[in-house]
C-alpha cells in the first residue's frame, strides 16, 4: 500500500444482516426477477405479434383452452398468497416454528398447482405443432412452469434447511423472506399469462 | 494446467477431427455414373419371404443418416410431388410410409430400388427420370418418415402445413415386410 | 437463544482489522482467510474475481486469436476474384464462426472480464456481491465457446451466418444440428453474461467504497452499471429467439414457420431488440476505459464528469429503441421511415457530447504520450469515421443501398475494433502493471500500436469502397471487372499487418510478465482507487477498505488514505453501503471458495448440450443442476458465534 | 448522372458501372448519389472538426511540466461551456438538416413508385430468380428466369415473393434493395432512367451459394422492350437437325425435365429456371457463368464443381449427350 492509512470509522458495530433492500442477495433476486420479467415481456410481445397475423385468435378449428384447471391453478395460486404473506412475517420477526410449519404448507400447495398445472396443459385444445397459436400458448404455459418449479424446489430446500441448526441463524430468515418475495413474483406473472391463455383467445374469435 | 493436459487435450481433438462428422457434410460433387439401379436391390430379392437379403449396397452408406441426403430427399420429395400420391407418409393414394410396413423392402438399397423401378399399382419409375444420388436422398428420406434414421439427423418439420408429428419425436416403427397380403 | 435473541446480539469478539492489527500481521491473517484452497481443485474453486476476470479475459482473448485466424483466412479467399482456395460450403462457416465469436466469445466477455477484474477493485471493496455465481459465468461461458468450437471441429459448426436468420437456420434448410450448436452456444454464453451483470449491479449498488455516492463512481464503473443493465434487459430477447428456434428444429412448433402463421420478422425483431444494444455494450465498456485513461495521461479530471456519464445513461437508453434500422430493407411501413432516421442519428448526440469531452481533457491537460494514451487517440480518429458512416446508414434511403454490403463491413469494424478493440488494448497496456505487478515494454507498444492502427486503416477503409462498387457482405467469391479486385487485395494485406502488430502485442504481453519492468502500485500516477493497493494487489485487495471523499481520491488525499476498520479477518467479509450516498450500512460474509459453481456449471452444460438430441434432457437433467445448486447455496456448518476475544 | 463522382472520385475509379451504388441510372438511385454526396460533406466536415480539435489538444502542451498539478486537475478553463454549447449546437443543426434532406430524398422515392405502368412478379429461390411478367390475358405473361427486362422512363412495380429462404433483391444502379420473405409480399418500385446492361444481386445471405445469386438487368427503349416480349411469348423452336433432336429427345424425356420447363415441349418441370428463352440471356446458372458454348459445356456436365451446392445433380451424361443437349440448349434463343 503505497498511502498509510488514517483510521477514520469503525464499522465493526454494523449489523450483519438485514432485509429487503439492505440486503445483497435482494439485490440479486430482484436482478433476476427484471430478467425474468424480460423474458415473460417479451414472451408476451411475441404472442401479440403472431395474434397480429392472425383473423381471429385462437384460429379455427381450434378451440379456446378450457376454463377449469387454469382457472383452479389460478385461484390456488391467489390463495398461496396468504401462507405466503405469513412466512414473510413470520421471518421478518425470526419465528422459526411458525416458518418451519409454513414452508411444510407452501410445499404442499406448490404439490397441488403441480397437478392443478398437469391438467392445464391438458386443456389447452391445441399442440404446440399444430400451428403458431398453439406453440406460443405452450411456450408461455412451459415458461411460467419452470417458475412455479424453481420455486418450489426452492421453498423445498429451504424448509430442510430450516430444519438443520442452520435455521437458528439469523440470514436464513433473510433467505426465507426472499423466497417468499419470489413467489410474489411468480404468481403475479402469472396474472397477465392466464389472461392470454384462457381469455384473450375466447374474446377474438 | 500442465502441459501435459493441453497436449492430450489437443490429441483428442485431433483424432476427433480425424475420425469427424461427416454425416452432416454436404456433397456436393455429383458423381458421373451410368445407368444405375441400385444392384443389390431388385424386385426379386426384395420381395418377401424369397430367401435371404443380399448385404446393403456400399453406396447406402453415403446417404442413410446423412443430414444433408435427408434434408435434400425432403425437398425432392415435394419437387416430385411424392406427397400428390403417399401425401406426408400419411398415405393416400400411395402407400402409407410412415407405418413401417413395406411390401418391397424398407431398407434404403430397397427403397431405392422401388423409386427406380416403379411398382404395380401406381408407382412410377423414376429411372431417368432422377440421378442415382437424387433416388438416394429420397429414400433416405423416405426411410425417416417411418423413424428408422437417427434422430439427431432428421429435422422436426419443414416450413409447410403441419400435418405430421414432428419427425424428431417419431416412433421408430418396426419393419414389416409380410404385411403386403392385407393391403 | 432463539433467531431473534440472535439477531440483536452485538458483534462478537473476533480479529478485526484497525489501528491494533495492521500491516504485515493482518496481511497474514487476510492472505490466509481470502487465499483458494490448494491445488487442482482449488483453482476450480476460486471465486476471486481477480482470477476470474483474469480466466475470462485470456479465454477472451484465444477466442479473438481463433476468430483472427478465420478473419485471414476470408481475407485470403477474397484476395482475388473467382478464388478457389476456401469453399462455399467451408467459408460460410467461418464467416459465421468468425462473426459469432468475435460477438458472442470475444468482445461482450472480454469486456465482462475486465469490469469483473476492475470493478472491486475500483469501487474499492473485496470481491464482487455474487462471487460464486461469478465462478459459474465464467465456466458457462468457457463451455459455451468450447462447445461451439468443438462442432466447428467436428464439421459440424453452424453456416448460417451469426444472426441466424430463419428460415435459414429453421428445421428445413438448417440442415443438420449446425444450428443447434450455435443456438445452444447463445444459451451458454447468455446465461454466463446474466450471471456476471447480476453480480456487477449489485456491487456496483451496495459495494461501493464509504463515501464513493453515484455522483463520485469512476466512470469505468459507471460504464460497467449501464451495460450491465443493458445485458439484463437485452439478452433475455436473444435467448428467447434462440430458444423457439431450437424448439421449432427440435420438437416441431412453429414459431417460424410462415405456412403455419409463424413469422421469419419475429426472429429479427428478437434478434436485433438484443443486437442493438449488444453493440453497445461492447462499446460502453470501452468508453469507460476511454474516459479512465484520458484523465490519467492528461493529468486532471476529465471535462465534463457529468456529461460523460448522462452520455452513457442516454446511449443505454436509447440503444433499445433503434433495433428497427437493422430491417429496414423488410419492407417496413414507409410512414416510419423518417421517425427511424431521425431516432437512429440521435445516438450521435451523446457519442458526440462524449467526444467533445475527451478531447476537451486532453486540451485542458498535460497529455503524456504513452501507449495507452496512443490508443485512444487512435480511437478518437478511428471510432469517429465508424460514427459518421453510421449516421449514413441511418438515413433510409441510403442504407437501402448501403445494407448487407461491404460497406456495412467497413462501418462495423471501425466502430468495433476502432470503438471498442483500440481502447481495450490501450486498456490492457494501462492496467497490465495492475494484474501483473510489470509494465508492458514501451517500445514494442509503440511499434504494435502503430502497425495495429495504420493496418487497420488498410484493411478497413478500401471496403467502404467495395461496397459502394457493390459487393455484397457474406459471399465467398465475386466476379472480376466490377471494380472490386484493388479494394479486395488492399484489404487482405491490410488485414495481414494488423495479424502480425496483433502478434507483437501478444509476444510483449507474454515476454512483459517475465521481464517487464517492475511497478509501483501506482506507475502512472492515477486517481482511483484500484491504484491504491499494490500491484498485484493481494487477494484480499485491501488491507483497508478506503474511505472516499471525491472523485479522485489518490489525487486529493495527500500523504494519509482514510480508511475504515473493523471489519472480520478470520472470516471473509465484505462491507455494503446504501446506494446513493454509499453510507456503511452492512457487514455481509462474502462466498468461500467451492467446486459447486463449476459442477453446476459441468451439469448445466450436460443439460443443454444433451437437450440438443432430446427434448427429455430438459426434464432429467434438472435434476444434477439441482442437486449441484442445492450444494452451492447450502450454508457452510454454522461456526459457534463467540470467537477467543483478541486482547 | 454522376453528380457524386465530381466530389468523389475515389468512389467511383474502377467501377465498369453494372452494379455499383454510384450508376444513378434509376431514379432512386440517382437520388442516392445526391443524399448520399449531401451526408458526405456534412460527414467530412464534422470529422475535421474533431480531427483538427484533436491534434490540437493533443499538441498544446506537449512540452508542459509532466507534474501533476494536485490544487488544480479539476478545473476547466472559461472556454470549455462556449465550445460545449457550440458543439451540441453543432450536431444537433447538422442531424435535423441531415434527417430533413433524407426525409425529402424518401419523399421522392416514394413519388417514382406511385403509378407503376408495368408489373412483373419476382420469386427467389436457393439461388435463382423466377421471373414472371403477369398480365390480365394469361396468353400474354411471360416467364422467364435470371434476367429483368425493362423499359426505359416507364415505373415499374416488382412484387417479390420467395419459395425458400429470405434474400434480397438489389440492383445497384437502379434502386435500393428490398429483402423477399418467405410468408409475406413484399415490392420494390424501379424508374430507370437509362438505358444500358446492368447486374443485380441478392443482399440477404441465403445458404450455400448466396455468392452466385445476381440477376441480368438489361434497361431497353420501349421498342426493343416489346420486340423482346413478343419474342419470350413465343413457345421454343423446335429442333432442326439431328443433334438438336436428340437434344430434345433427352431433355424432355429425361432427368431435366423433371425440373425444368421449355414451353412448347413435354419438359415441364417447375422447380427450376424456365429455360424457354434461355439461349437469349446473358448468363448462366444466376450469373454464375457468362453464356457462351464452353460455360455452357461445363455447367450442363458438371454444374456442382461451377456452382458447389446448387439444386442442379450432376447427371453424368455421355458424350453424345452432352454435345446434343447442348446443341438444343442453344437453339432456345
Amino acid at each position: 500500500m503505497s498511502l498509510h492509512p488514517s483510521f477514520t470509522e469503525d464499522v465493526s458495530a454494523l449489523p450483519t444482516h438485514a432485509f429487503s433492500y439492505r440486503s445483497l442477495t435482494w439485490w440479486g433476486i430482484s436482478a433476476f426477477m427484471v430478467i425474468e420479467g424480460g423474458f415473460f415481456v417479451l414472451t408476451i410481445a411475441s404472442y401479440f405479434f403472431l395474434m397480429s397475423q392472425e383473423q381471429e385468435w385462437a384460429p379455427r378449428p381450434w378451440e379456446p383452452p378450457g376454463l377449469v384447471a387454469g382457472t383452479l391453478f389460478t385461484l390456488a395460486m391467489l390463495a398461496s398468497e396468504i401462507p405466503n404473506t405469513m412466512i414473510k412475517k413470520a421471518a421478518e420477526s425470526y419465528d422459526l416454528a411458525k416458518v418451519q410449519k409454513l414452508l411444510v404448507v407452501m410445499t404442499g400447495i406448490g404439490v397441488v398447482l403441480f397437478v392443478f398445472r398437469a391438467f392445464e396443459f391438458n386443456s389447452l385444445n391445441v399442440l404446440w405443432t399444430d400451428n403458431a397459436y398453439g406453440s406460443i400458448i405452450w411456450a408461455l404455459l412451459f415458461l411460467h412452469t419452470t417458475h412455479v418449479v424453481t420455486d418450489w424446489g426452492d421453498t423445498l430446500v429451504l424448509w430442510r434447511l430450516m430444519k438443520t441448526p442452520h435455521g437458528e441463524d439469523p440470514r436464513r430468515f433473510v433467505d426465507v423472506e426472499e423466497n417468499a418475495l419470489y413467489w410474489r413474483f411468480v404468481w403475479l406473472t402469472w396474472l397477465p399469462i392466464y389472461a392470454l391463455i384462457y381469455w384473450v383467445p375466447r374474446f377474438f374469435r | 494446467m500442465s502441459s501435459r493436459f493441453r497436449s492430450s487435450a489437443l490429441a483428442l481433438a485431433l483424432v476427433a477431427a480425424l475420425c469427424g462428422c461427416d454425416r452432416e457434410e454436404r456433397q456436393t460433387r455429383g458423381k458421373p455414373l451410368g445407368e444405375t439401379v441400385p444392384a443389390s436391390a431388385s424386385p426379386d430379392t426384395v420381395f418377401p419371404g424369397t430367401g435371404k437379403l443380399p448385404p446393403l449396397d456400399p453406396r447406402a452408406a453415403a446417404y442413410e443418416g446423412n443430414a444433408a441426403a435427408i434434408s435434400e430427399g425432403q425437398r425432392l420429395y415435394n419437387w416430385m410431388n411424392c406427397s400428390g400420391c403417399h401425401f406426408h407418409g400419411g398415405g393416400g393414394m400411395g402407400v402409407a410410409l410412415m407405418d413401417g410396413k413395406w411390401r418391397y423392402g424398407g431398407r434404403i438399397d430397397q427403397i431405392a430400388a422401388s423409386i427406380v423401378e416403379g411398382r404395380p399399382n401406381g408407382m412410377p419409375a423414376w429411372r431417368g427420370k432422377l440421378t442415382e444420388q437424387q433416388v438416394w436422398q429420397l429414400a433416405a428420406y423416405v426411410r425417416t418418415l417411418s423413424g428408422q434414421v437417427r434422430k439427431d439427423a432428421v429435422s422436426a418439420r419443414a416450413d409447410e402445413l403441419s400435418n405430421t408429428p414432428p419427425q424428431t419425436q417419431t416412433k421408430r416403427e418396426p419393419l414389416s415386410p409380410s404385411d403386403s397380403d392385407q393391403q | 437463544m432463539t433467531p431473534a435473541e440472535r439477531a440483536k446480539q452485538p458483534p462478537a469478539k473476533v480479529p478485526r482489522d484497525g489501528p491494533d492489527l495492521t500491516g504485515p500481521e493482518l496481511h497474514e491473517k487476510l492472505e490466509a482467510t481470502w487465499e483458494n484452497p490448494p491445488g487442482f481443485i482449488g483453482w476450480l474453486s476460486s471465486v476471486d474475481h481477480k482470477d476470474i476476470g483474469r480466466r475470462y479475459i485470456v479465454t477472451a482473448l484465444v477466442f479473438l486469436a481463433l476468430a483472427g485466424a478465420l478473419a485471414i483466412a476470408m481475407r485470403l479467399q477474397l484476395s482475388k476474384p473467382d478464388n478457389d482456395l476456401i469453399g462455399a460450403a467451408r467459408y460460410n462457416e467461418i464467416f459465421t464462426m468468425h462473426g459469432t465469436t468475435m460477438m458472442f466469445l470475444f468482445a461482450v466477455p472480454v469486456m465482462q472480464g475486465m469490469q469483473v477484474y476492475l470493478t472491486p477493485l475500483m469501487l474499492g471493496t473485496r470481491n464482487t456481491a455474487f462471487p460464486r455465481l461469478n465462478a459459474f459465468s465464467y465456466w458457462m461461458y468457457l463451455a459455451g465457446g468450447a462447445l461451439l468450437w468443438v462442432a466447428f471441429v467436428l464439421n459440424i459448426g453452424p453456416d448460417m451466418g451469426w444472426f441466424a436468420y430463419p428460415p435459414l437456420s429453421g428445421p428445413q434448410y438448417g440442415v443438420g444440428k449446425r444450428v443447434d450448436m450455435w443456438a445452444q452456444m447463445i444459451t451458454f454464453t447468455e446465461v454466463a453474461a446474466l450471471a456476471a451483470a447480476v453480480s456487477l449491479v449489485a456491487t456496483i449498488l451496495k459495494q461501493k467504497a464509504p463515501g464513493m455516492g453515484l455522483a463520485r463512481m469512476p466512470i469505468f464503473v459507471w460504464a460497467t452499471l449501464v451495460t450491465s443493465l443493458m445485458v439484463i434487459f437485452s439478452m433475455p430477447s436473444v435467448a428467447l429467439a434462440s430458444g423457439m428456434l431450437l424448439s421449432d428444429r427440435l420438437v416441431g412448433t412453429q414459431f417460424y414457420n410462415p405456412v403455419e402463421r409463424g413469422d421469419a420478422l419475429l426472429w429479427q425483431h428478437l434478434f436485433w431488440f438484443f443486437g442493438h444494444p449488444e453493440v453497445y455494450i461492447i462499446f460502453l465498456p470501452a468508453t469507460g476505459f476511454v474516459s479512465e485513461i484520458v484523465a490519467t495521461f492528461s493529468r486532471r479530471t476529465i471535462v465534463g464528469y457529468p456529461i460523460v456519464v448522462m452520455s452513457l445513461v442516454a446511449t443505454g437508453i436509447l440503444a433499445f429503441g433503434l433495433w428497427v434500422h437493422h430491417m429496414f430493407a423488410t419492407g417496413l411501413p414507409r410512414i416510419g421511415y423518417s421517425f427511424y432516421t431521425a431516432a437512429s442519428m440521435s445516438v450521435s448526440i451523446p457519442t458526440g457530447l462524449q467526444i467533445f469531452c475527451w478531447i476537451a481533457t486532453l486540451w485542458e491537460g498535460r497529455p503524456r504520450l504513452q501507449v495507452p494514451l496512443l490508443y485512444v487517440i487512435g480511437f478518437i480518429f478511428t471510432f469517429v469515421i465508424g460514427g459518421l458512416t453510421g449516421v449514413m446508414i441511418a438515413a433510409v434511403p441510403l442504407d437501402l443501398q448501403l445494407h448487407d454490403t461491404y460497406f456495412i463491413v467497413a462501418h462495423f469494424h471501425y466502430v468495433l475494433i476502432g470503438g471498442a478493440v483500440f481502447p481495450l488494448l490501450g486498456a490492457i497496456t494501462y492496467w497490465y502493471p495492475k494484474a501483473t505487478g510489470r509494465l508492458m515494454s514501451d517500445r514494442l507498444g509503440k511499434i504494435s500500436f502503430w502497425m495495429i492502427f495504420l493496418g487497420f486503416q488498410l484493411a478497413f477503409f478500401p471496403m467502404h469502397i467495395a461496397g459502394i462498387n457493390g459487393m455484397p457482405r457474406r459471399v465467398y467469391t465475386y466476379p472480376a471487372g466490377m471494380g472490386l479486385e484493388l479494394p479486395n487485395l488492399l484489404s487482405t494485406i491490410g488485414s495481414l499487418v494488423v495479424a502480425v502488430a496483433v502478434l507483437l502485442f501478444v509476444i510483449n504481453l507474454v515476454v512483459s510478465l517475465r521481464s517487464g519492468r517492475k511497478a509501483e502500485p501506482n506507475p502512472w500516477d492515477a486517481a482511483s482507487l484500484e491504484w491504491a493497493t499494490s500491484c498485484a494487489p493481494p487477494k484480499y485487495n485491501f488491507p483497508h477498505l478506503p474511505i472516499v471523499d471525491s472523485r479522485t481520491p489518490l489525487w486529493d488525499a495527500g500523504e494519509k488514505l482514510p480508511v475504515v476498520h473493523g471489519l472480520r479477518v478470520e472470516d471473509r467479509e465484505v462491507l455494503l453501503t446504501t446506494v446513493m450516498s454509499a453510507k456503511p450500512d452492512l457487514r455481509e460474509p462474502s462466498a468461500e471458495p467451492s467446486p459447486w459453481p463449476f459442477i453446476a456449471a459441468l451439469a448445466t452444460s450436460a443439460m443443454f448440450i444433451s437437450s440438443i438430441f432430446s427434448p427429455w434432457a430438459v426434464v432429467f437433467g434438472t435434476v444434477p443442476v439441482a442437486v449441484a445448486l442445492t450444494a452451492w447455496f447450502w450454508p457452510k456448518s454454522p461456526k459457534p458465534e463467540r470467537e477467543p476475544v483478541i486482547s | 448522372m454522376r453528380r457524386g463522382g465530381a466530389i468523389l472520385p475515389f468512389f467511383v475509379t474502377g467501377c465498369s458501372g453494372v452494379q455499383t451504388m454510384m450508376g444513378g441510372e434509376g431514379a432512386e438511385g440517382a437520388n442516392f448519389i445526391q443524399l448520399f454526396t449531401v451526408f458526405m460533406i456534412v460527414c467530412t466536415v464534422m470529422y475535421l472538426i474533431v480531427a483538427i480539435a484533436l491534434i490540437a489538444a493533443v499538441w498544446r502542451r506537449r512540452n508542459a511540466a509532466l507534474t501533476l498539478d494536485n490544487r488544480r486537475h479539476h478545473e476547466s478553463s472559461n472556454a470549455v461551456r462556449p465550445a460545449l454549447i457550440g458543439w451540441t449546437a453543432l450536431i444537433a443543426v447538422g442531424l435535423i438538416g441531415l434527417t430533413i434532406a433524407s426525409f425529402f430524398t424518401d419523399r421522392s422515392n416514394a413519388a417514382n413508385g406511385s403509378n407503376p405502368q408495368l408489373s412483373l412478379t419476382v420469386t427467389a429461390n436457393q439461388w435463382w430468380w423466377d421471373v414472371e411478367y403477369s398480365s390480365p390475358d394469361a396468353s400474354k405473361t411471360v416467364r422467364t428466369a435470371n434476367e429483368i427486362h425493362l423499359p426505359v422512363g416507364i415505373p415499374v412495380e416488382i412484387k417479390l415473393k420467395s419459395n425458400d429462404v429470405i434474400h434480397s433483391f438489389w440492383i445497384p444502379n437502379l434502386a435500393g434493395k428490398q429483402d423477399l420473405i418467405p410468408g409475406r409480399e413484399t415490392d420494390a418500385q424501379l424508374l430507370p432512367r437509362k438505358t444500358g446492361l446492368y447486374r443485380g444481386q441478392c443482399a440477404e445471405f441465403c445458404g450455400v451459394q448466396h455468392a452466385q445469386m445476381a440477376l441480368d438487368i438489361t434497361v431497353e427503349s420501349k421498342a426493343d422492350f416489346q420486340r423482346w416480349y413478343a419474342a419470350q411469348l413465343q413457345p421454343a423452336p423446335p429442333p432442326a437437325n439431328p443433334l438438336q433432336r436428340a437434344g430434345y429427345n433427352y431433355f424432355t424425356t429425361r432427368e431435366c425435365g423433371s425440373c425444368h420447363n421449355i414451353s412448347g415441349t413435354p419438359a415441364t418441370g417447375q422447380v427450376a429456371p424456365d429455360l424457354t428463352h434461355f439461349a437469349s440471356r446473358r448468363s448462366i446458372a444466376a450469373g454464375a457463368l457468362p453464356m457462351n458454348t464452353g460455360n455452357l459445356y461445363g455447367w450442363v456436365a458438371d454444374p456442382q464443381s461451377q456452382k458447389p451446392g446448387n439444386r442442379m445433380p450432376t447427371v453424368g451424361l455421355k458424350a453424345d449427350d452432352l454435345h446434343a443437349l447442348v446443341a438444343y440448349l442453344e437453339t432456345l434463343k
